[in-house]
């Protein structure tokens, strides 16, 4: 018993010592380790042909120009097209990392099509007398915004809705001097390239209460008391004393002097941080009108388009009357907060949005379809309001969409019984025949008059990377320019003002965005607020504790900064959808312990 | 680690560091390579019964490994350094040419109500070796160690022919919790086995029957001290193994004391007076 | 009739307990393992963990790239340096008496080490790869040195903890295994040296590993040729302290045992060495500090005093080090008069090894916590579960081998003559022998 | 060095970064992540786990409202150009510094996750990748195929994108030529920084922008006083961004964004 | 005792036989091509040279194995007789599905290797590491180590000398090697990404 026990014990060991003698064991140790090389968890790139296609970022308005590095045909790193007489070769962080949205894991994915044609068809005949069918373009300017426009003028009482566009735009190269009233102008403001292209011609003078992206860059940062913006315009304006906008706003009497002579010597342009702010209308009185603000000029259009619906902003539009809205969310655009919609819906009006994101009106749409996003979209973008000339350019799609879309310019074209057709060919044959302007290729970086190419060329040019530019008209000073006076109900019990962090768009954001605003704080997440040391002190809140920002409109449970670039009474929130339809139409506000 | 990996030079680091660490693996790997070797050797030599009896030597305290000469009273304090091999002992040697061990009349010793028969010699483990007349040696267990064991409850006597060793196992008793290796005073082969009733355990052809094969062993004169000492010795070991002393008085240990102790831890007992380990 | 399992479990039991060594029964044996083994499978499930999750499960980050289980290393290496100490004084300095506690020094120094890389297996992000440190080593980089020296004096110290377990009754009856535990035994002389040789350059180049690190000036040192100064400070540091856990821990087996193990004066000697030992590390350290503060810091661009100046490490954390845990301790084990009560001693043993533990605390924690860059945070961090629970399993495991060690092997050899002695004076007022 | 190493001159590229000109906007950042292969991490991520070889941090002058003001500083893998603390710290050589380029490398797949370095580097330029590299579902399309993702459990850093270097040398070699025109290799984060404020070129080559940059008055190094030769070379008008190139200030301590 | 010798040397043998035989029989999984390609075939008969088909793009990139396109160039109809090609044009051609070659010398992905560097500087002839593939009637079996996922033409050195070619090469070692006798032993970064 115990001698076969003992033989076997010294069977293993024999064996043991052997299989040290061989190959075997060190070989199965190196490749373990060969095989933490590539265990399950590590994807491998997809190997290929490497190419460049090229063409325009559509999650500004700025459309700038894009170069799009592409392994067999997939995109896999997006940068600017160097030579670009508008982007400069310029993109945004957003921009950079586009080509990931169309595998966003936040994507809307499916939607209820069918049933949000027919909602919508019965809805149609079924209203009364006096209810609107209306389309609301967040990004307006763009062909399909015509194609919007012709499809409500078709349908009986339909309304076109859209946020406020400037019959403006600034020409930054023409200014020596910009004063800007916490316009973000070196973080998303215009088109980056062109601003930081003419960053050297002009001196800046920011107007803001925090110290900003722009504010740190700025040549004079006047940080103004929250709120008094008016005042510090009226005595650059000449209307009231300078020490009298001094007493105001916190701002030392020889900082707004040297200011307002800057402005008013020189050519200068004021800028707000909202377009249609009544502060605009200081250009009027520092004669930069017709000299750095200028009228904006679209790009030709085909004659048969001229039917069509007037612009109609959400303000003027009839209470309760809106039977059907459709809401075009497929591009960030300029929000316009729910509070201000709400009221002009009809009793069961049927609300479809077409959109990616699941923040926007997805939460208040009853048929939420799914859009094409950037680089799956072919679209064109409006002119930038830092674009001086006509110019057209169209996004071409880099990449079938991944998941199943719909288009909200068919789905809208459809339900007008608008005949088939490809809106961006014609304006584009209808640029083509005016005859004027060139046409930039962006392929071999050769600009040709348009008039020497021929349209099947044009087109494909502009959808193979290419823009059309015509600057060649005077500069005309752009007609009367009317603002909304900023209606600010005063909600004194609520001790903080509200102002928008620069940068951060609608719509969704790139997954990478997690190392700007989680992996390096850099830029404020979605969910956080910034306070002032003393306010948070006053408060008892801590550094990353959660809170609750409160409004007139509501409440949401935020993540709180301690900023001592943050002055007091200031609370500093990410711009989103979320909080527009929080701050939209108040910009007061309370933070308080969760 | 080896000049053909990547990374490997021919610099001062490398062949200082590198050399260092094969140096310490090449000085453990022969030492135990040495070990192993020399073990071998001792197992196929047979030296098994004397390594153990000297590990056991080794471990046993300081008070079990007086030198008999002690016992005697000739030196007031020794410790023993050789496993009791007397035989290769100078001092011993000498001590003994000096004075000689006085004649003792009676045919025996009456210790204790203990009789130990002086036509004999004792080993310090308890077993006495008697050499007859044709030559063998019988082997057996003095009177204390019988009292020890009283009645064994197990014997394991090594078949006739088998060597032993002196200081080695000689047979094997087990009492109790008591597993009692008695160690056998002689070289020799094993010619027949007796029986506790035949008072002899062993009889032993043994190697050589000239002085040197006894020299160890303890004779005549030394007995009465050496047993007086072995009394005080279990005395001690009684009350360490808690069992409560109770030949204070140096009163006659009863026949089988294992018996009349038997709350005493008696593997413990019987281990120090068998001298092992 | 068969006695029943639970008989025969006790009787294998008692058969593998030396002969004349009184231990608990195999209930209350059983009962004391216990709860350490419930532990040992906790931690063990933490590790676990760790290795098949990543160490995402643990809360070290970029920052902090080395946590506790690097602190913790440190400082039980330090600890078990006792054992290399021990075995170079008792076998080469030829000090005798230390043989009394020289194999539970070896024990406690295989625990250390065997624990400590471990430990060090679970906190490399990839362990498959870790022999590539064998293969295409680094030779200049200290965390080589520690990984060669260690793994080989580990080697060495199974091979001394071998004898030990040979010698076990049961299984010294097998005369292959008698034989060799006799033959290696008289060799353990040569282990003890290389052993020897090894524990001063891992010790060393444990404090090397941040001595060296030209860009954490609170850590960077000069020193001499490739070593920095907290290379030969870790060495001193750990022999200094080495004797005082071998003392700190031979007194708590007494105490849970309840019995006792070694002569007083073992005690005393062991307190002796550590004491000396510790003073002059003391002067040595007390020397670098100055020399750290008033030089080596300040030419790296870094005032000293900076360092203290972050909340909670302030200048106190120096003076606890070097007075409190250091000084002291080391005067009290060197004063004749209070080196004779025990408590003294173990309360100055007890604080060596706080002092050296708070040393390697302030080398790991407090120089990745400190700022680098002028716009850094001054950084905190708290162990996760799994880190903790990671290194209970190796105290856990530490307690059970100790614990089966004593019982089986014999750990103390003076254990059985220090009872006879015992017994010897109960001769005197004859009494009933304490019973346990 | 070996023959062919010295026909063709031995580069020391480097950077030369304009803090007055960084808005933070963090496009070199984003273009690094998508360039490199780094993936989004999970919501367990915090600003100390997360990788992210260049990172822009803001820092300001440490005053009080108003007077507070904060500039935007880069901070990527300095290249240290002496006793690169990185190099000779790693136990089994996965760090080493190109002789050809200059460029402090990091192996992946010989590094054993031991994060000595990142204890090492005093610029906290390495980041360790505490989980499974894992991209949104299909994102994994997007990947640059001419860089490795890395696996779990090792340490990585910017190599200025040493992907792109290889490309540039195989341009090179299609043209039959083994110098690389300098034009066909500039880091993602240069070229995508929209102001210009990152410049990329070999700091041996004096007729190099960077060079030129490197010897302005207003250029300095962080914790230059360490002595390991960064080859990132910062600049400022501003006296008190100067100052951050300083070891801490305590007094200084504020409560820092996030 | 003898038994216990006995037993030792056994165990002893039973492992070297295991180790050196068997297991670097059962370490690679064996898997067979899509089609038998004959190199030979078309270098005589239609007397391509290698670049003509595995060709560089424009940008000095290495376009590998050529795409079915490239075939169904000349077979569109059987130019043969052969089972090979009918099935080839059944399975693959007419079908127009790209048939899943096995890269025998697929580089792990953290390798950077430009074919056009090796053989436009370097001069380096495709034999010298592919072996005489050109001349094979048909296509060996690839095989590959399951554990590490490589080829086994591209890691590891030869387990044992069976079945598996010595000169030149494809594995690290082998750059490596001629690396160092070029005198062009760059940095890990070299080669590696």
């Amino acid at each position: 018993m115990t001698t076969t026990r003992r033989n076997l014990l010294k069977f293993v060991g024999g064996g043991a010592a052997g299989a040290l003698l061989t190959p075997a064991p060190w070989r199965l140790i190196t490749d373990t380790a060969l095989w933490s090389e590539n265990w399950p968890g590590i994807p491998r790139p997809a190997r290929g042909e490497i190419r460049a296609r090229f063409t325009h970022c559509t999650l500004c308005p700025a459309g700038c120009a894009v170069r799009a590095r592409c392994v067999n045909g997939q995109p896999v790193s997006l940068t600017g097209v160097k030579p670009h007489p508008i982007s400069h070769g310029a993109l945004c962080p957003w921009g950079i990392a586009g080509h990931h949205l169309p595998y966003h894991p936040a994507r809307v994915r499916q939607g209820p099509v069918k049933e949000a044609l027919a909602a919508v068809a019965r809805a149609m005949d079924q209203r009364s007398a006096g209810e609107r069918v209306a389309v609301l373009d967040l990004r307006p300017g763009r062909t399909v915004s015509w194609t919007y426009r012709r499809a409500m003028a078709a349908i009986e009482n339909g309304l076109y809705l859209a946020p406020r566009q400037p019959a403006y735009s600034i020409d930054l190269a023409a200014a020596e001097t910009v004063v800007s009233f916490g316009a973000p102008l070196f973080d998303g403001w215009g088109t980056p390239g062109n601003v930081f292209a003419a960053r050297g011609n002009f001196r800046l003078v920011q107007i803001e209460p925090v110290e900003s992206r722009t504010a740190a860059l700025a040549d004079m940062w006047l940080p103004i008391r929250p709120g008094t913006e008016t005042a510090m315009a009226a005595a650059l304006g000449g209307e009231t004393t300078i020490a009298e906008a001094a007493r105001l706003t916190g701002v030392g009497e020889e900082a707004i002097g040297a200011v307002k002579e800057a402005a008013e010597n020189g050519p200068a342009v004021v800028l707000a941080a909202d377009p249609s702010s009544p502060l605009m209308s200081l250009n009027a009185k520092l004669r930069a009108l017709g000299r750095t603000v200028v009228a904006r000029r679209e790009a030709p259009l085909p004659e048969a388009w001229k039917k069509a619906a007037p612009v109609t902003e959400m303000a003027a539009a009839p209470d309760g009357a809106i039977r059907v809205l459709l809401i075009d969310e497929s591009l960030p655009g300029g929000y316009v907060p729910w509070q201000e919609i709400e009221p002009k819906l009809a009793a069961n009006a049927v609300v479809v949005v077409f959109t990616s994101t699941t923040e926007g009106y997805a939460r208040h749409a009853r048929y939420v379809l799914p859009s094409p996003v950037y680089p799956e979209a072919a679209e064109d973008i409006g002119p930038a309001i830092d674009t001086v000339g006509e110019v057209f350019r169209i996004a071409a799609p880099l990449l079938a969409p991944v998941v199943p879309v719909v288009n909200p310019g068919e789905f809208v074209a459809r339900i007008a019984g608008l005949p088939q057709s490809d809106p961006l060919r014609e304006r584009a044959d209808a640029i083509h025949q005016a005859g004027r302007g060139a046409l930039l290729g962006y392929a071999d970086g050769k600009s040709t008059p348009a008039k020497e190419v021929t349209a099947d060329n044009f087109w494909k040019t502009l959808n193979q990377g290419g823009c059309w530019m015509d600057d060649t008209g005077k500069k005309a000073a752009p007609g009367k320019l009317e603002f909304i006076a900023a209606g600010e109900p005063p909600h004194d019990e609520l001790p903080l003002m509200v102002v928008a962090a620069g940068g951060r768009r609608g719509g969704l954001a790139p997954p990478l965005m997690s190392k700007l605003e989680r992996e390096s704080n850099l830029r404020m997440a979605a969910n956080r607020v910034a306070l002032s040391p003393a306010d948070a002190r006053s408060n008892g809140i801590e550094n990353g504790g959660r809170c609750l920002l409160e409004t007139a409109c509501g409440r949401l449970s935020v993540v709180a900064t301690i900023d001592a670039g943050v002055p007091a009474g200031v609370v500093e929130v990410a711009a989103g959808p979320r909080i527009a339809d929080l701050c939209g139409a108040s910009p007061r506000a309370r933070v308080v312990r969760a | 680690m080896f000049p053909w990996n990547y990374g490997f030079v021919w610099n001062a680091g490398h062949i200082i560091f590198l050399g260092a660490f094969y140096a310490v693996l090449a000085v453990v790997a022969t030492t135990v390579a040495w070990a192993v070797v020399r073990s071998e050797r001792a197992l196929h030599s047979g030296e098994v019964e004397a390594i153990r009896w000297h590990s056991d030597f080794e471990s046993l305290p300081c008070s079990d490994q007086v030198c008999r000469h002690v016992l005697t009273g000739e030196l007031r304090e020794r410790q023993c350094r050789r496993a009791f091999c007397c035989g290769e002992c100078e001092t011993h040697a000498r001590l003994l040419e000096r004075n000689p061990l006085p004649r003792v009349e009676e045919p025996q010793e009456e210790i204790c109500g203990m009789t130990f028969p002086l036509d004999r010699f004792y080993h310090r483990g308890h077993a006495w070796a008697r050499l007859d007349r044709d030559g063998t040696v019988l082997v057996g267990l003095d009177e204390l160690g019988t009292r020890l064991l009283g009645r064994p409850e197990a014997l394991r006597l090594p078949r006739p022919g088998r060597r032993v060793h002196s200081n080695g196992t000689a047979f094997k008793v087990r009492r109790r919790n008591a597993k009692v290796r008695v160690m056998c005073p002689v070289d020799g082969k094993v010619v027949e086995t007796g029986s506790a009733e035949r008072g002899w355990y062993l009889r032993i052809k043994p190697d050589s029957k000239n002085v040197q094969a006894f020299q160890h062993l303890l004779r005549g004169a030394e007995i009465k001290p050496w047993i007086l000492r072995e009394m005080e010795r279990l005395q001690l070991a009684l009350t360490a193994e808690g069992a409560v002393p109770a030949l204070a008085d140096g009163g006659v240990p009863v026949a089988d004391i294992a018996a009349a102790y038997p709350t005493a831890d008696w593997d413990a007992v019987c281990g120090a007076m068998f001298l092992e380990g | 009739m068969l006695p029943g399992p639970k008989e025969r479990m006790r009787l294998v039991d008692k058969e593998f307990i030396a002969r004349g060594l009184r231990r608990s029964s195999t209930g209350r044996f059983l009962l004391w393992i216990l709860p350490w083994a419930a532990l040992l499978v906790f931690g063990l499930y933490a590790a676990a963990l760790c290795l098949v999750k990543g160490l995402n499960q643990t809360n070290m980050d970029n920052r902090f790239a080395f946590g506790l289980w690097i602190f913790l290393d440190l400082t039980v290496i330090a600890l078990g340096a006792g054992a290399f100490f021990t075995g170079f004084l008792l076998y080469i300095l030829k000090i005798d008496e230390l043989r009394a506690v020289i194999n539970s020094a070896v024990v406690i120094g295989l625990v250390c080490y065997s624990g400590a890389v471990a430990v060090l297996a679970v906190d490399v992000g990839q362990p498959l790869r870790a022999w590539f440190t064998f293969w295409y080593p680094n030779v200049h980089s200290m965390l080589t040195e520690v990984t060669f020296c260690i793994t080989c004096y580990l080697t060495v110290l199974f091979i001394e903890y071998l004898p030990i377990v040979l010698r076990n009754r049961k299984l010294r009856e097998v005369p292959s295994f008698l034989v060799f535990e006799h033959e290696l035994h008289k060799l353990i002389y040569v282990l003890a040296g290389v052993g020897t040789f090894l524990s001063f350059f891992h010790q060393g180049s444990l404090g090397g590993l941040y001595g060296v690190l030209r860009g954490r000036p609170f850590a960077f040192r000069e020193g001499l040729a490739v070593w920095p100064s907290t290379f030969f400070l870790f060495i001193l540091s750990a022999a200094a302290v080495g004797p005082s856990f071998i003392l700190l821990t031979t007194w708590l087996v007494e105490k849970l045992a309840r019995k006792q193990l070694v002569r007083p004066a073992v005690f005393r000697r062991l307190a002796r060495i550590s004491g000396l030992l510790l003073a002059v590390y003391v002067l040595a350290k007390a020397v670098d500090t100055l020399v750290w503060i008033n030089r080596t810091s300040p030419e790296t661009g870094f005032q000293a005093w900076q360092y203290y100046s972050w909340k909670p490490f302030g200048t106190w954390i120096l003076f606890a080090e070097i007075v409190l845990f250091g000084l002291l301790p080391a005067l009290v084990m060197l004063t004749p008069r209070l080196r004779a009560h025990t408590g003294w001693l173990v309360t100055a043993a007890a604080m060596a090894c706080c002092g050296v533990a708070l040393n390697r605390f302030v080398m790991t924690v407090q120089t990745l916590a400190l700022p680098t860059l002028s716009f850094d945070p001054f950084l905190s961090y708290i162990p996760s579960w799994q880190e903790v629970g990671t290194f209970l399993a190796v105290v856990a495991y530490g307690v059970l081998v100790y614990s089966f060690s004593f019982r089986y092997f014999n750990l103390f050899p003076e254990e059985r003559e220090l009872r006879l002695e015992a017994a010897a004076q109960q001769e005197e007022e004859p009494a009933l022998a304490g019973r346990y | 060095m070996t023959a062919q190493n010295q026909n063709r001159r031995a580069k020391r590229y480097g950077m030369s970064i304009d803090i007055d000109k960084c808005n933070g906007c963090g496009a070199c950042m984003m273009a690094c992540a998508v360039e490199n292969n780094i993936p989004p991490l999970p919501e367990a991520a915090n600003d100390r786990r997360g990788v992210t070889w260049i990172r822009v941090y803001k820092v300001d002058n440490h005053r009080p409202y108003p007077e507070r003001r904060i500039a935007f500083v880069p901070v990527l893998c300095q290249q240290c150009g002496h006793d690169t603390p990185c190099v000779h710290v790693c136990p089994q050589q996965a760090v080493e510094v190109d002789p050809a380029t200059g460029i402090v490398g990091q192996m992946p797949e010989r590094c054993l996750g031991c994060r000595y370095c990142m204890v090492a580097c005093p610029y906290h330029a390495r980041y360790f990748n505490w989980w499974d590299p894992k991209w949104p579902a299909g994102m994994e399309k997007t990947l640059n195929p001419d860089v490795a993702p890395r696996m779990r459990g090792v340490v990585e850093k910017c190599n200025f994108c040493h992907g792109r270097w290889h490309a540039a040398q195989q341009k090179a070699a299609a043209a039959g030529k083994s110098e690389i025109d300098p034009a066909d290799y500039v880091p993602a984060c240069v070229e995508a920084c929209p102001t210009g404020a990152l410049r990329f070129g070999d700091l041996n080559d004096s007729s190099s922008q960077v060079a030129q940059d490197a010897e302005r008055p207003e250029s300095f190094r962080l914790l230059e006083k360490l002595g390991t030769e960064p080859k990132i070379h910062y600049r400022s008008q501003r006296g008190w961004v100067r100052e951050i190139a300083n070891a801490p200030r305590p007094e200084g301590k504020d409560e820092a964004r996030g | 005792m003898i038994g216990g010798k006995i037993a030792f040397a056994s165990g002893m043998l039973v492992a070297l036989a295991g180790g050196w035989l068997a297991f670097p029989r059962i370490l690679y999984q064996t898997r067979l091509q899509p089609v038998n390609f004959s190199h030979k075939v078309h270098a005589e008969k239609a007397g391509t040279k290698c670049e003509d088909c595995h060709s560089f793009r424009d940008d000095g990139t290495y376009a590998g194995i050529p795409t079915l396109d490239k075939c169904s160039g000349c077979h569109a109809a059987a130019m043969g007789t052969t089972v090979a090609e009918k099935n080839f044009i059944d399975q693959y051609v007419t079908p127009n599905r790209e048939p899943q070659w096995l890269s025998y010398a697929q580089q792990p992905e953290n390798v950077y290797f430009s074919h056009i560097a090796h053989v436009k500087l370097g001069h380096v002839k495709c034999e010298q590491c592919h072996g005489n593939e050109g001349g094979a009637a048909t296509l060996r079996p690839y095989q590959r180590d399951p554990i590490s996922g490589y080829s086994r033409d591209i890691w590891g050195r030869p387990v044992s000398p069976i079945g598996l070619r010595t000169e030149g090469g494809m594995r690290m070692d082998d750059c490596v090697d001629c690396h160092r006798r070029q005198g062009l032993e760059y940095s890990c970064m070299g080669c590696h990404k």
